[in-house]
């Protein structure tokens, strides 16, 4: 019946579905259910006979089940996570209670206003604070994740373009972006074009002069790059776009190597995401819940998503009176829970406290790429902010490829 | 900065390793004047104790979370066994990274795959992704895939009383998709949507029609009927359920024929959280799996052909297909997915008919003991789960004097339908009380 | 500087002492420490220089050391745990967000009764449903663990004979007792005087009847025992004592497989104590914190510890008025973080759930025994109640210890 | 009931498998009129939710926990690290056994390897045990102990500024352990034992003196002095530290020769929990650890020659020597014991010199606030750390004001010592925040 002890339990992977743990009569028993009295109030053709297929298994069971699982994960708390494109950064402890308190966990999203003050007050300072991080003027807090803040970026360009009497039709993307970069500008009914990037890994501004015209609606650009480099020609480059009447969209994915060091509003960025589950130290989950914030600066202010919070005499007050918005993009305000971990995260780390961190980012990138040097090929030999990209040139005579090394 | 872990020492070492005098040199690509106006003018960091103290001060200020509420309209709160949370809180899930790695990864992939097969069941289809952001963008999702699956088709008809966030969400994602016609079919006498009218905005240009199920005034659209109809003009189906709890006692979507349901999760152990992060279910027919949208976990075997799990058909996504994926999906929400699977596998497959019967007899019980009074009307006539609107003609005062008693009674409809002024639409679950019911009951009567 | 990532984290038994993890100048910071205003505040003889040797260790990283650490424990959550005397009973998970509610976690104990009703009235409870179950007249929730109740209860027994006249000078305790129980009599400044059992594993009251005298202040009984076994003489053999003046002390460590089988107070039983962290599934914590409670007979309420709650017209009050009391035997009221999870659990439970509980727990241990017993030796082929005692006989053969089987 | 994995069919397999036709043939042992009467007048089970509203409603009913509470006076209110309750959940800690098996609990055992360390190095003494109960009957043990080490001596000084709790465990404890004789020594002026008193108490028949360190007012003892009487009087000394903390900014009682050291650990990272589960701290001398009671950690190496940590002279306990044991202590406060290392650890050598300064600092501000309002005296001059004694003649007054106000100032050290009838005893800490030390000053001055 039992499975008998295991002495080293997570070591042998054979945790069975839950569904095989499963044995009929076993399992929990919320009581008040179904009765003689219930049997009227749902009409015959609309009543489900069960639910064919949904585990019973008893409360230790389903404790011990995911226990076993968990154990099967390696994550930013138990090791050292070098992995991805993204940052991984330590997941502040107090950060878990903090987005538990019963004031954030447990407050519904529709009551009145005046009782939901505090977290109300929360938007509008993380907006304020990525604002002044990003040097961009005003900040949305709703998209859910970064590719849903390009989604919501590029809309609001293509809103400004519309507006301005054509939403024109290709968007410039650097081969080496994001994938999300061109799917979220394709979404938005725009032809992608590749710009190439040269051996530097460098966009430079040249090719980019040549690559503008006046159909384009922006260029996607992602600084620090994929390849961990900072974009050094992008003020030349903003201004090519400019010049065309194009705007500049970037992708904020890697700011951890930024913050402090230097502000995308001050280089031409009309528009970019934060990913807060990268940036702002709240938990990757596995692959989310994140929170992907978008700053704009003055021009595009007017598109911002609905609602927004406004400030009134009586206090703050949800409003959806921006006509030019380009509407909601997800219900409610946003991923609440994790903003007030991000909010949490800079309240501790404070304005040096994240300048240090982005040096630290740097500073630990480059001593991995000079340690390995040696050892990887390393197709761009300059500094890099946070990540360095190594390739598999050298390993193919003893036929190891990339995934062998992972 | 307490979370990190270097020394003075450490970075001197460092920047020998690396063979730099400082790190200064490492930043000479970064152009100086953008460097010299980067400072941030935000205050210093704070201890721990400093945080907490903040951070409690601006909960306690969220009153709402300590009044008494039937609100639902798209967010349900729902009794949450502790163990759901207790996984939660295990940090080899929430600090882990989306699972591309599968070696170091198989307990996230195997719950999303339990989480996958839990929702295909629950909608009765044959597969279900690994999770959205929330319901209102898996409808927009719903609507792109379906678009994509009738290229020709250029129309989607929506019923007026699908949630309004729904609706809105859906009109934005289609924002310069493609030349879309959105077109929206009012309710009926019965708060749900007008057959009639369905079947007259319903052409060959069709691609899909979306109906909420329960809709946004807590009522089962009769699904086959829709069905009907839209087969007629060669649509597909797609059902919305903000309330999937609803689910263990009305018959699923797919049951009736739904091509792609889709919902919000998080009346399923996922916590109020003034509105997110929740969880968007998404699941659709096995014949359309390649134009679904987000991650999908398979079943496979390793090299010494044990069972392990990794991610699948990623040729749909943009990591690979880029301009060309189904969707820009990357990050979905792991965790919350995680959530409901424990929340499902802890009340099982009695548990959770158990309570959602709760829900319903509570909330019929509530509505009549209203209705009884005599001082309010139940305003539709069709069959609800646990939220019902009901009207009255001074609804205004009545919320001040709830108010005063510290209850929020229920969301008045005429934020979202000009036409429903005097409507409430009010939700109770198995959270509350006995007395709390009474005073409910007590105010409003 | 850092350690290499760790593909397997947990497999390899070399996490450092948290010790060897420090660095100087790493670490924690809580401001507001030392400081020119707080120079003079303490007189220079009594200042200490430095805390030499504390670990200087970042947030992230004390972390990972505990969690690696807790990678090497086997707990009742993550496996079937088939040791000790004690029963490993599973910890319900919402017990422990109940003890952890602020109005028991963060009340201080010396607040005026008025403020913490909630908490006495859980104490008059728990207190209430303890003696329904072992059949006693009173309880007291004080003692920490299974041993400090028996200390509690011995020095009840010295009270009550000392009261009248003479306290008496010995204790009889069975060979197979627990260690504990020798101890606390000794304790108590009683002689042990060790009562064989037979053949059968069970004390008979024959024996107990040839070796009690006018000495015997107390018999100290474990039921069902220490190899699993129920007392079946135990009505005549407190008999034996009683008639000779002595008192009956039962070891309550087992109750688990007698709870609604059988009530102590029946028995002729004058004062045992119960292991809430054994039958009332708080958690072990890898060897406490436990709670021992104590419940006596009408004749020996007198002498329980101090304070106890007492009802007034005003409400629940704690009052030293027990003149005849032994005193009291730690701080405050007793372990509440304990006392909270174990009423919890009952009302989860609740009558029918507890005998249930027991029952299952006679069956599995049962069940072990049957399915074991062609393999290992069985030394009392009896029906056994909570748990099943093998030994290696038939291994020696093999050169095989009971430690290797284990 | 659901924390129960049986189901019918399991419980007929196994009987099945024992050869029995009912479970009632399991318990033939038991007699009938026993089983008969057997019968739990209790109420039925109740789902998770019920027990989780039952619970917070008895919760809310101690509104101790919500007020701004300044008590000290053997319980302490510190910030814990949010990361200390992180460790404390991971059911690998919480749901594990005693660690009498070193294969499945090397987690456990270096853990209270560390604590042992950590509370070593606190009071600069050679070994710690791995926790005892608490502050109170670690002192209890350690008044044992000292017995033990010299038979021949029958008298046990105590100082009556010792916390009363740990005075009258002491005395439980004593009853019966021979004919010991209890003697009290007054406090001086300062709030210290008197140090003549204490001369004239000692005789060669002492066995030991105990102090408190901080004592009942919050005051250093002069542990130098009391060393010097009882050296002369061939007596061990034993310091009772209930507040530890103040350890960080004061000289370790062992580098004034104590003997023995005890303590509660509260005060790291162990919520306050109506004054229970704390932990003991019993450190002492290497000469005298074959008569220290308690479970001990030792380093050892395994049979593949690696570092590794196991139970150590058990030959001491009560499972190996019963009746000639040191203690009877089996089950002692392990996880608890935990929670202060992580603490210790979290906070860091700097960290926690920086908290305990504050906590210095405040209570001398409040204390020095107070006084200069005139309406108060200092009642003691010796030094304090974190709690104060103020006289006030008109105190019951100024009680019922602070009560009205929220406030719970201190505790009114008449209920322990009736000569001190005017005196409270309040305490600052680092979790009052400036608005509520206003508050304070402005509701008692
Ligand atoms: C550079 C870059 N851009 C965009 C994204 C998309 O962000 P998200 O996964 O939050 O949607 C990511 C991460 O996945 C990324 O690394
Ligand atoms: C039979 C028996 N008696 C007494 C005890 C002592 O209880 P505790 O460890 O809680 O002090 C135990 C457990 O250790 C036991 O098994």
């Amino acid at each position: 019946m039992r499975s008998g002890p295991r002495k080293k339990a997570g070591l042998i992977l054979d945790e069975p579905l839950i569904f095989e743990r499963s044995r009929p009569g076993c399992g929990w028993q919320a009581g008040g259910g179904e009765s003689e009295e219930t049997a009227g109030l749902v009409p015959e053709e609309l009543r489900r006979g069960d639910l064919d297929g949904f585990p019973e298994v008893s409360e230790p069971d389903v404790l011990r089940h995911f226990l076993r699982l968990s154990q099967w994960n390696l994550g930013a708390a138990t090791a050292f996570y070098p992995l991805g494109s993204c940052t991984m950064k330590y997941n502040p402890v107090v950060n878990e209670s903090v987005a538990r308190l019963e004031g954030f966990a447990r407050l519904h999203p529709l009551v009145p206003d005046e009782d939901a003050q505090g977290v109300m007050e929360l938007v509008v300072e993380l907006e304020r604070i990525l604002a002044e991080i990003s040097g961009m003027d005003a900040v949305t807090l709703q998209p859910a994740a970064g590719a849903q803040g390009e989604l919501t970026g590029m809309k609001m360009i293509r809103a400004y373009h519309a507006e301005r009497g054509n939403p024109r039709g290709k968007v410039l993307v650097p081969a080496s972006a994001h994938g999300t970069n061109p799917a979220s500008a394709a979404l938005c009914g725009y032809r992608v074009e590749e710009v190439e990037v040269g051996s530097s890994g460098i966009l430079d501004a040249e090719r980019v002069r040549r690559a503008v015209d006046d159909d384009v609606a922006a260029l996607m650009i992602t600084n620090p790059n994929t390849l961990g480099l900072f974009e050094r020609e992008i003020v030349p480059v903003a201004e090519a776009v400019h010049a065309r009447g194009g705007l500049v969209y970037m992708d904020g994915a890697n700011l951890n190597a930024l913050m402090g060091l230097a502000k995308p509003g001050h280089m031409g960025v009309d528009v970019l995401q934060f990913n807060l589950h990268k940036t702002f130290s709240t938990p990757h989950g596995g692959g989310g819940p994140g929170a992907g914030p978008v700053g704009v600066k003055e021009i595009l202010r007017p598109y911002l998503p609905i609602p927004r919070v406004v400030a009134t005499a009586e206090g703050l007050r949800w409003s959806e009176a921006f006509p030019r918005s380009i509407g909601r993009v997800r219900s409610f305000y946003g991923n609440i829970g994790v903003l007030v971990r991000a909010y949490a995260y800079v309240l501790a780390a404070g304005g040096d406290g994240l300048a240090r961190a982005t040096r630290m980012a740097v500073l630990a990138a480059n001593y991995v790429r000079a340690r390995l040097q040696g050892t990887y090929h390393l197709p761009y030999p300059r500094p890099c902010m946070h990540e360095c990209v190594f390739d598999d040139r050298g390993f193919e005579k003893y036929g190891v490829k990339t995934l062998d090394i992972a | 900065m307490r979370f990190l872990p270097h020394t003075d020492a450490d970075v001197q070492a460092m920047l020998e390793a690396i063979g730099v005098g400082s790190l200064e040199e490492l930043l000479a690509d970064i152009p100086a004047d953008l460097r010299e106006r980067a400072a941030l003018q935000l205050p210093p960091g704070l201890p721990e104790r400093e945080v907490w103290r903040r951070m409690e001060s601006l909960a306690r200020r969220n009153a709402g979370a300590a009044r008494t509420v039937f609100l639902g309209a798209g967010a349900y709160p729902h009794y949450c066994p502790a163990v759901v949370d207790h996984v939660l809180q295990r940090a080899e899930f929430y600090s882990s990274y989306t699972p591309y790695q599968p070696e170091v990864s198989q307990g996230t992939l195997q719950a999303t795959f339990e989480f996958q097969s839990l929702v295909a069941m629950l909608f009765d289809l044959d597969v279900a992704n690994a999770s959205m952001y929330d319901g209102a963008s898996a409808a927009a999702e719903a609507v792109w895939m379906a678009l994509r699956l009738a290229p020709q088709r250029r129309r989607i008809v929506l019923s007026r009383a699908l949630h309004p966030h729904c609706a809105q969400t859906v009109r934005t994602y289609l924002a310069g998709f493609g030349e879309v016609e959105v077109a929206e079919v009012p309710w009926g006498e019965d708060g749900r949507v007008d057959l009639p009218a369905l079947e007259r905005a319903m052409g060959g240009d069709t691609a899909a029609a979306v109906v909420g199920y329960p809709n946004a005034f807590g009522i089962a659209e009769d699904l086959a009927a829709v069905r009907r109809v839209a087969s007629r003009a060669g649509a597909l189906v797609i059902t919305v359920t903000p309330e999937p709890l609803a689910l263990a006692v009305w018959r699923p979507p797919g049951s009736f024929g739904a091509d792609i349901a889709v919902g919000e999760g998080q009346s399923f152990g996922i916590p109020l959280s003034y509105g997110g992060p929740g969880v968007g279910l998404f699941a659709t027919r096995m014949q359309y799996v390649r134009s679904m949208p987000g991650r999908l976990v398979g079943q496979t075997v390793d090299t010494a052909g044990r069972r392990a799990f990794a991610l699948t058909l990623a040729t749909r996504e943009q990591h690979i297909r880029r301009e060309r994926a189904t969707s820009n999906i990357c990050t979905n929400h792991a965790l919350m997915a995680l959530a409901v699977t424990v929340y499902l596998c802890a009340m099982g497959r009695r548990g959770l008919r158990d309570v959602a019967w709760k829900n319903l007899r509570l909330a019929h019980e509530v509505a009549e003991r209203l209705c009884a009074s005599g001082k309010w009307r139940r305003r539709f006539g069709g069959a609800f789960f646990n939220e019902f609107v009901l009207a009255r003609s001074d609804l205004e005062s009545v919320l001040e004097r709830a108010r005063a008693a510290g209850i929020v009674p229920g969301w008045p409809l005429g934020r979202w339908f000009p036409e429903l002024g005097d409507c409430l639409l009010t939700c109770v679950t198995e959270v509350h009380s006995g007395d709390e019911v009474e005073r409910l009951v007590e105010v409003l009567a």
